[in-house]
């Protein structure tokens, strides 16, 4: 390691000549509670808007107010929106952590803070520009107890300057974000400028960091994962939803309400949806189950302690054959573990989620254009399979905001499964709910209230023979259970595929399988694991369980695959190995971690570089 | 053996075309003699007098002999019968789906007040249209006889074993959650529970009827406070209860000095006679504490403690379509393509 | 397959010399709730008395009266007490099932039945034995409402005098049944004469099978393997037990409680054990945490739905290391499933019970022997480890009579594992709850009441560092999770060593692998493989979860490992793939099914042979 | 600053020789201004002035703000933040293992009354001895402020949501279901809730004080039942509470017209003054009654609503070893070989 002298040289030495543009780390320290979400969310519009691919987190602590927040946004030309491990610009308007977060800077960092906390007395090797928040935020704030809040856009302004963001886009970044308040918008506006003309004239350039105008981002939209989500369920046809809140799942429920409220109500008033806060999980889960049976497109969301809470439930869905929809959010677990942070940790117990010999369909969607689609995918697999179906996405996708192509209008119309109406019956006489009448596994049922004396059916989680009476006889009871597993074999053909992306134009003799938002990560090092150390991979992103067929090729075309995700026990990397011909298994490897941060590149390329003895 | 052939006569039918007949379950599985299977005759005759359509009926129940029962019913009704304590949160979410059903609950005292007593206490809030029966022993039957949490204090099992802790009143607990239509029977009370099923089956909002119902297999015995000894000697009708359907013609009037009639939000009348001097079912307050001092002096009260037929119910809160959710059209339930273009265009 | 003809010759043909001796299945069909269940055991104790290996199952239906029920017990000189599937000889009691039973039969064997039942009509390759119970009942029991009951005992006086069973021994079998009841005791035993008497006077014996006197019960006990863990409990020094009844756990804590009642009060009439009947699982376990927390040694025991419902608070354990021991009493999942019916289809949804990274210790007993022995591993396991520790038992073990030897007395005193008392603190001034001090991954606690200033830390579900301080740095979480991990990996070698069997004096290439109740069928089959096949297989019988070494030596001595278990999944055989070196993964084979019935030895060797090409 | 140096007085202590210091906990990650951070105050206090030995209390929480707050008093106590809604399992778990701990238990409306009310209701059925102590704020705080079930009629959301399902009184519940000791306060009303928690700590059995806890985030607006305004308009004091502890000399004796006393178990009394005329908080079914009341004129009603001294709580039901169970030694746990021989012996 460089003495700081010499780093100092090295990073701010030949400055002048390299400028670093449109690649960067931002990190905004600040506490949480102080309003500093809006001003990161104008900072993150502005370079999106500059046309420059963006990628904003935020990590945040479980409590209300008053604890350190940090808000990272990463700006990369060549579109790379994982999170980036090292920190190239810190805003740092957080007492309690500033010293922390500027002793942990690479050397060459840049530190914007606020002046009083006297940061450059800290190291010699980073750029500093003080900015006297409170001097500047009182002429353009009257209302002194609105400064705390309007403080935050002073740094947008400065940093604005700094970096060489269009001020017309951050005034329309702005202006979005305040939408119809006027008034907020235009004293929010002139801390900006106050901030941006502060750094004119007090601050001279010594970073090498910049954005300029490129084009990676037209027509492109901004969304969270959870509105993602609630936009496919409404599109899905969802018409009975259930939730208890819970961390970080809540949004996509109260995303939800907002949007049904808007798009789902008749000219008439009424409206083509019900939503219920339950008094708990259990309680969720039940409700849907029985708008599932009764015929309803029925949903929750929870996370990992509210899955645990239905596992009863689950395993009753799976056995009684009742559909519907499922979204974990994960977090870090066990128990209540971390809850604002972001994990892949339920994806074992969810697949064999409920005692006896239970199975879930599992979706795991990796983009907010995916939480869109397979909302639909999730509603029409649920119904077809007469099964529950949960889609695992997680905090991180959930919870941030990601660019994304305008998500597409759903080109299938809506599979409501296998349903026998009162004219079906007058034609057929009756029926046998669980009878495997098309050789798919998949039986018949009648929705309550159909007007045919021959419609009723006795739903239960206790033995039961093909017409649903009630059955302890052991021929019964096992070809019941191996009815229901063909259904999940069948489904392996009807789940999304997964996504292959071939390493280079020669076949390549390793493999990584990832899922859910590890994939940013994935692809930002299979191009560092090409260009430092030429190894070219080949890369399949797993989107559901049951495994479909390409899961189990890839694995035969490979003599190393590399499973990532973000679990201490290697969750999928477990449904693999237990699906795979088990010659097969050998050819497996784990790189798996958690402890509550989004997944980046460098961390895996080394990982998987010293596992290849590079 | 009779040599002349009599023409059958034609069998009796209800409003709706249907015979009694047409209302009956499978065959009993519980033991003969059970509380549960009266219940399930009191239901059959109810329903049918009422001319209920089968079809439009669910029945959800929990796990226990009562929660079976639903089987030796209404087989032309839809059936679910879910995991112990929770078949609150599967009616709700049918009704949901669908609020042209007629919700029947059936429920046990363990099933209700032990495991479920979480979800019962919610669904009382939200005044879902159901008719929530609990069958209530005093013991779980179907594990063969522990005490549940409607155990009466000093209530004592075949063993021998005292139960030490307070017994819950679900009816107390109802009303004062916020149930519309509330009530307690007996299993052996023909008359009553017949009149109180079918004013039920008329009442829009939360029907909760605790019916005493002995399990004659581990706990009707000497010592036992829900046995049927116990009930004949210590049951206390609050009033004489009749019901006149909407569709049926007006009878002669009645006295309204020992009479009192509440018209149910269908038209039909629930009449009160031989009342308590001044009690008034109308009223949750005096309810309540004639509850608990019927605790005090030991007596098992009857009745309809409670009933107010115009509030609303959840579905009402809710304003959803007339027609079901559970059957909307695509067209009714994906917004069009111009829907999703906007969205795009705010969040570009 | 012979004609009937032929069979009649077969079977009955050569009876006279052909004596089949102290080896039969017998059947008595009855309907629950009619008390055949003392007479069956009186049957059952006779034959044991008479020093022959036996073995009794009840197969009832979940009901409380009414319903058919078969008892089935069986005698065999070799000791072979797993199921037998053929019946040799059949009690017929119930007009509902009679026809099936008799037509289920393999010819040859023997009716014994209510004569208006009028079965000898049905076939012709079978003894019938008509018994007119109605009339023979009245003259012995007055009282008519008594009969349904006493009835019963007549078929035990017929079979004893067709079987040629000791009428002393059935007299002591009685006598110890009714044991204090004197009178009933006499009017059951005239039922008993009445019938033996019938039977020497009226049916001449044409059945080759006879009961006779040998010594191999020579001190052994009988006990059904719930009442044998509510005895391993008492003696591992429970002190607090929750519960919520559920079948067929319930006598578990029922028995439990009659023990303690007689061996557990103080001379001053004080309870050295609180025993509560919770309002539902998730208060049960709650409870049991509560207790294990505070110090107690705490119990439940449930079955699966009960376990399901625990699985959040499982997490909890897991996280916040708090000790206690759950009883999983198997039974037919998913759901409700068949409550009556046994299975060991818990294992892979107990074993990553709850949600996150969790894993739990499981043991899993083949016997009444071990339900007592391992009820005290399980305790000590707990408190050394602090985590939840689960037994998984089943219903054939928890509610059948099994022989066994006599229970021996613990050897090993009572292990509390790391607790700190006033006195250590004194010394140590002060402690780190989640501090790996010794290098097994296990930290010290303290008990709350305990009198120093420093004995408190915070327990909590949420992210902590080693102080038990609430934490959410990734470091700290990453750290702490990767000790309890270690605390998983150091069990390995704690917990209950495998039972290997080697096939014979050669080294086998095959191998089995199986636990719990399935252990009874596999000793049989392997007899069945050795003498009709000549295989001769070693077998190796899983005791515990997480794996010890010897599991994963066994698979790599053998070329070929069946996994023998009841369920529908092969979850065994999961969760041994997923532990073992990928090389071995081919050798595994699965040998599972679920169907409520326990196993018996000649489906194995069926599926068996049938794999191995044979 | 000073140049002379001043001595400083000895600090204050209680009867077991500790300064409140000693009962102090981690700085609070609560919002500043928080109901609940007051809450702990009193806490701290009360027990302070008890002279309660912090080795012997335990505080076990669910999961929430209320629930975070044992984190934020008394250090010197074990914690036990459990899972949501499951608190009173875990309480009761750790007092079966050693009676001689006294519990002081967090709660949040949303904790206790949503998802918590089954485990609630039971626990009150039980009279476990603990204070149970409901930090109530009518939302979610933890969550961002969702309505819990104990949210008013009509109350409003920051968002303009109006709360359309009635509220549940936990204080109406516990006394129905058996707790012994049942009041609430305000978080607001320091010298309210300091008397009441210091007669909770003599109390033997179960206390139940749902305290009123505005949280200032989410719900303290125009339009809130639980805001800090709303309370001040509302709050309707039943009793004016003094507390004289057991180890206290007799004060001044008082005016019987005004006032009233209980004697607690401990010796201690709970005095009452300037009552509602004829309000007697030993009356089960008045104290029901007048909470109903409350309701129904919007009031708050405030103060100890019941209380009934000397009811056996579920401990000595259970009838438990003095020496606490978690500590029994081997030899009182495991019984000799000869019994084993002996049940040897009957299974031959
Ligand atoms: C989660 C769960 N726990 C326990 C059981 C076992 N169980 C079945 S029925 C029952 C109690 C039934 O009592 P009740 O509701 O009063 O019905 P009853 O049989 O008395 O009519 C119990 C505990 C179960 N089925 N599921
Ligand atoms: C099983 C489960 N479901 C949901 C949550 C999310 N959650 C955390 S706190 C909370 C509600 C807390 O409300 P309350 O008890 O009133 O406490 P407050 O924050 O208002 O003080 C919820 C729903 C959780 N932690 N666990
Ligand atoms: S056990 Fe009791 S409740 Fe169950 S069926 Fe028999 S009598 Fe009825
Ligand atoms: S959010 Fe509300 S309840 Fe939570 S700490 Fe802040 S003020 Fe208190
Ligand atoms: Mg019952
Ligand atoms: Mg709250």
């Amino acid at each position: 390691m460089a003495t700081t002298d010499v780093a100092l040289h090295d990073a701010l030495g030949q400055r002048e000549p390299k400028r670093v543009v449109n690649n960067m780390s931002i990190q905004v320290a600040t506490v949480n509670g102080s309003g500093s979400q809006s001003s990161n969310t104008v900072l993150l519009r502005s370079i999106f808007q500059m046309g420059v691919p963006v990628s904003g987190k935020n990590l945040f602590p479980s409590n209300i107010a008053g604890l350190p927040t940090w808000y990272t946004i990463r700006a990369n030309k060549d579109g790379y929106i994982a999170r980036k491990k090292e920190i190239d610009f810190v805003i740092a308007m957080n007492a309690e952590t500033a010293q922390e977060d500027v002793m942990s800077l690479a050397p060459g960092a840049v530190v914007l803070y606020d002046e009083p906390l006297n940061l450059n007395k800290a190291r010699t090797d980073l750029v500093f520009y003080p900015v006297p928040f409170d001097k500047l935020v009182a002429p353009v704030c009257p209302e002194a107890k609105l400064r705390k809040l309007v403080k935050n856009m002073i740094y947008v302004g400065v940093a604005a300057q700094l970096l060489g963001i269009d001020m017309a886009e951050v005034e329309k970044a702005l202006r979005k974000q305040f939408a119809t308040k006027v008034k907020a918008a235009n004293l929010n506006l002139a801390a900006v400028r106050a901030g941006y003309d502060y750094a004119t004239a007090n601050l001279t350039k010594q970073d090498p960091y910049f954005i300029q105008r490129m084009d990676k981002t037209q027509g492109m939209i901004i969304i969270d994962g959870n509105s993602a989500a609630a936009l496919g369920c409404m599109f899905a046809g969802v018409t009975v939803v259930t939730w208890y809140p819970i961390t970080p799942s809540s949004s996509l429920v109260e995303t939800l309400i907002d949007y049904m409220k808007e798009h789902r109500i008749n000219p008439d008033g009424k409206a083509t949806f019900a939503i219920v806060q339950a008094e708990d999980e259990l309680a969720a889960i039940g409700m849907v189950l029985g708008a599932g049976w009764a015929g309803a497109r029925s949903m929750t969301a929870t996370a990992g302690p509210g899955i645990s809470l239905m596992a009863e439930f689950a395993g009753l869905a799976y056995y009684a054959e009742v559909p519907g929809v499922i979204w974990d959010i994960q977090r870090v677990g066990p128990s209540t573990g971390l809850p604002t942070r972001t994990s892949q940790g339920d994806i074992l117990s969810t697949a064999f989620l409920s005692h006896g010999d239970t199975k879930n369909i599992l979706l795991m969607p990796c983009s907010v254009a995916e939480c869109f689609s397979m909302a639909q995918d999730a509603f029409n697999l649920a119904e077809q399979f007469q099964t529950l179906v949960f889609v695992m996405s997680d905090l991180d996708l959930g919870m941030n905001n990601w660019m994304s192509d305008p998500f597409e209008y759903p080109k299938e119309p809506i599979n409501r499964g296998k349903v026998l109406t009162k004219e079906d019956l007058d034609r057929l006489g009756g029926f046998s709910r669980y009878k495997d009448v098309d050789g798919d596994g998949v039986g018949y049922r009648t929705l309550p209230g159909t007007e045919h004396p021959a419609a009723a059916y006795f739903t239960r989680g206790t033995g039961h023979n093909e017409k649903s009476g009630y059955s302890e006889r052991p021929d019964d009871f096992e070809r019941n259970m191996e009815r229901i597993n063909k259904k999940f074999e069948t489904a392996r053909s009807f789940v999304p595929r997964p996504e292959f992306i071939a390493g280079g134009k020669t076949k390549s003799k390793i493999g990584i399988i990832a899922y859910g938002t590890s994939h940013w990560a994935i692809i930002e090092a299979r191009d560092q694991l090409r260009d430092e150390y030429n190894i070219e991979i080949d890369y399949l992103r797993v989107k559901a369980y049951p495994f479909s067929r390409e899961v189990h090729e890839f694995i035969e075309q490979h003599d190393r695959v590399y499973v990532v995700e973000q679990n201490r026990d290697a969750q999928m990397l477990c449904l693999i190995k237990l699906d795979i011909k088990p010659e097969l298994v050998t050819r497996l490897r784990s790189i798996a971690h958690i402890h509550g941060l989004p997944l980046d590149a460098r961390s895996v390329t080394d990982e998987l570089t010293t596992m290849e003895g590079k | 053996m009779a040599t002349t052939s009599t023409p059958t006569p034609a069998p009796k039918i209800n409003r709706i075309g249907l015979t009694v007949l047409d209302y009956r379950g499978g065959k009993t599985t519980l033991c003969a003699g059970c509380g549960h299977n009266a219940i399930s005759e009191r239901i059959i005759d109810a329903m049918y007098e009422m001319g209920v359509s089968p079809e439009r009926v669910i029945k959800p129940s929990g796990i226990g002999c009562s929660s079976k029962s639903p089987a030796y019913f209404m087989s032309r009704s839809h059936s679910f019968n879910a995991v112990h304590g929770r078949m609150p949160s599967v009616a709700t979410g049918a009704m949901l789906a669908n609020h042209k059903l007629i919700a029947l609950g059936v429920s046990g005292d363990g099933d209700t007040a032990s495991i479920g007593i979480g979800q019962f206490v919610h669904l009382m809030r939200r005044n879902l249209p159901i008719i929530y029966i609990i069958e209530d022993n005093g013991v779980y039957g179907l594990t063969k006889g522990q005490f549940s949490a409607t155990a009466d204090l000093g209530s004592k099992l075949k063993s021998g074993v005292l139960n030490d802790l307070p017994p819950i009143d679900t009816c107390a607990m109802a009303i004062t959650l916020g149930a519309t239509f509330v009530g307690r029977s007996f299993s052996g009370d023909k008359r009553q529970l017949h009149s109180m099923l079918k004013a039920a089956i008329a009442h829009k909002g939360t029907v909760m009827l605790d019916v005493v119902s002995p399990c004659v297999t581990f706990n009707d015995h000497e010592g036992s406070t829900k046995s049927y000894k116990y009930m004949k000697d210590h049951e206390e009708p609050l009033q004489d209860i009749s019901f006149i359907p909407s569709f049926q013609e007006i009878d002669v009037d009645y006295d309204p000095g020992t009479t009192v009639e509440v018209t149910m939000h269908d038209g039909s009348r629930l009449r009160f006679s031989k009342l308590e001097e001044e009690y008034d079912a109308t009223n949750r307050i005096k309810a309540i504490s004639r509850l608990h001092e019927a605790h005090e002096k030991n007596e098992v009260l009857t009745g309809v403690f409670y009933v107010n037929p115009e509030a609303p119910s959840f579905i009402d809160m809710l304003n959803v379509t007339e027609e079901p959710l559970a059957t909307l059209p695509e067209s009714a339930t994906r917004p069009g393509r111009q829907v999703l273009d906007q969205v795009m265009e705010e969040l570009r």
